[in-house]
């Protein structure tokens, strides 16, 4: 039976925080038919530029186009892979060093699928959302941030 | 109905324009609209971006009707 | 500057719990070199085998000979991958369905070195160190779990 | 010194065997090793196992010496 669904809010003003991490893992508990969960977390790093260190980056989006474009991913991704669940959060707003501010979870009921899955999905967020992070320094210079 | 269409400009973008919104007259096609802004805007012209009309990417010249939402987006650094 | 590591115990009695998960994610907010974290999660599902359905999973270890193994597959990875820090955690004796019995996490400056890292010390861990899991079925009927 | 080693069993073996340790007479070498203890606990003759020594896979023949710790390993099934 196909399930139908529809675009989901994957913004969170602020760091994503370790208690919002295990909630998510503990509310798997009574899915018996999953076998592994696939965790990816992006940090902020103290990157260190010829203009000061990194200290925050501030993530903006183009949030009508970012949530359409997550559910095509989303849609994809659980069409390619036999995937129990699927949860994406990215933060918005000023993240410090140190904080979480992406949050990919996949579940399965065989490992290889939930970790190709997981893998993929931080692929194509980097690539395809429209979210800009400005890099704040120690000098407080800002720069805009550029994926690798 | 006038012939405007709505700007939508983001990151890097909207710090060059001074602005993350703007509705103009309708250029009738992206590659007309981009050599607009680049002339009102030259300190768009060293940068890369590209366009979204109604949310959905551009990867060639395409036409712009009265009402759609452009949108300007610099390389995505999301993650 | 190389650090010297020696072996770590991996075993936990008992579930992996969601706590302990956070707790780990959080107690790397002061790294501010590492960019990305990946965990795997192993939970015991509730399969169906023509004597039963699957309860629990009840695993032993050869204690001494795993931890021997499990710190040589670290220093390989370490070897391999530029790491931030790895984990590894395994649960021993019964351990119901829907409760975690393997957390891998590694961290890194760049997502793919966590990446790959957590995916190949996975299969290693599958593959190489001395653990059985029986599973016990809610005939009350015990199996030995094949790793396929 | 008796040339005696000390032989562990894990898993199903254990099951079978009915212990999970057990002292015998060195037999010298693993194969010997492994045709006594198929003689003597035929149950194990279906099963696939391998041996350690001293906390290491052997993956051929190897020579036994008193003192030594023996393990039969069933397939591994962690994780």
């Amino acid at each position: 039976m196909e399930k139908v669904r529809s675009p989901k809010n994957i913004f969170v003003q602020g760091p994503i925080l370790a208690e919002k991490i295990a909630q998510s893992i503990a509310n798997h508990a009574t899915k018996t038919d999953i076998g592994g969960h696939s965790i990816f977390l992006g940090q902020i790093r103290a990157d260190e530029k010829p203009e000061g260190k990194v200290i925050a980056i501030e993530y903006t989006c183009y949030e009508e186009m970012a949530l359409e474009k997550a559910f095509e991913i989303r849609e994809d991704i659980f069409a390619k892979y036999p995937l129990t669940c699927m949860h994406i959060y990215h933060s918005l707003g000023e993240i410090k060093v140190g904080e979480i501010c992406l949050f990919v979870f996949t579940s399965s009921k065989h490992r290889k699928a939930a970790m190709q899955a997981c893998d993929e999905l931080v692929e194509r967020i980097k690539a395809e959302l429209p979210i800009w992070g400005k890099e704040i320094l120690d000098s407080s210079a800002t720069q805009w941030k550029v994926n690798t | 109905m006038p012939d405007r269409i709505r700007l939508k400009a983001f990151g890097m973008l909207a710090e060059k324009i001074g602005a993350d919104s703007l509705e103009i007259e309708n250029p009738g096609s992206s590659e007309t609209l981009r050599r607009l802004l680049l002339e009102q805007f030259p300190a768009l012209q060293p940068l890369t971006f590209r366009m979204a009309v109604d949310r959905k990417l551009i990867q060639a010249e395409t036409d712009i009707s009265a009402g759609q939402e452009i949108a300007l987006l610099p390389p995505f650094s999301g993650g």
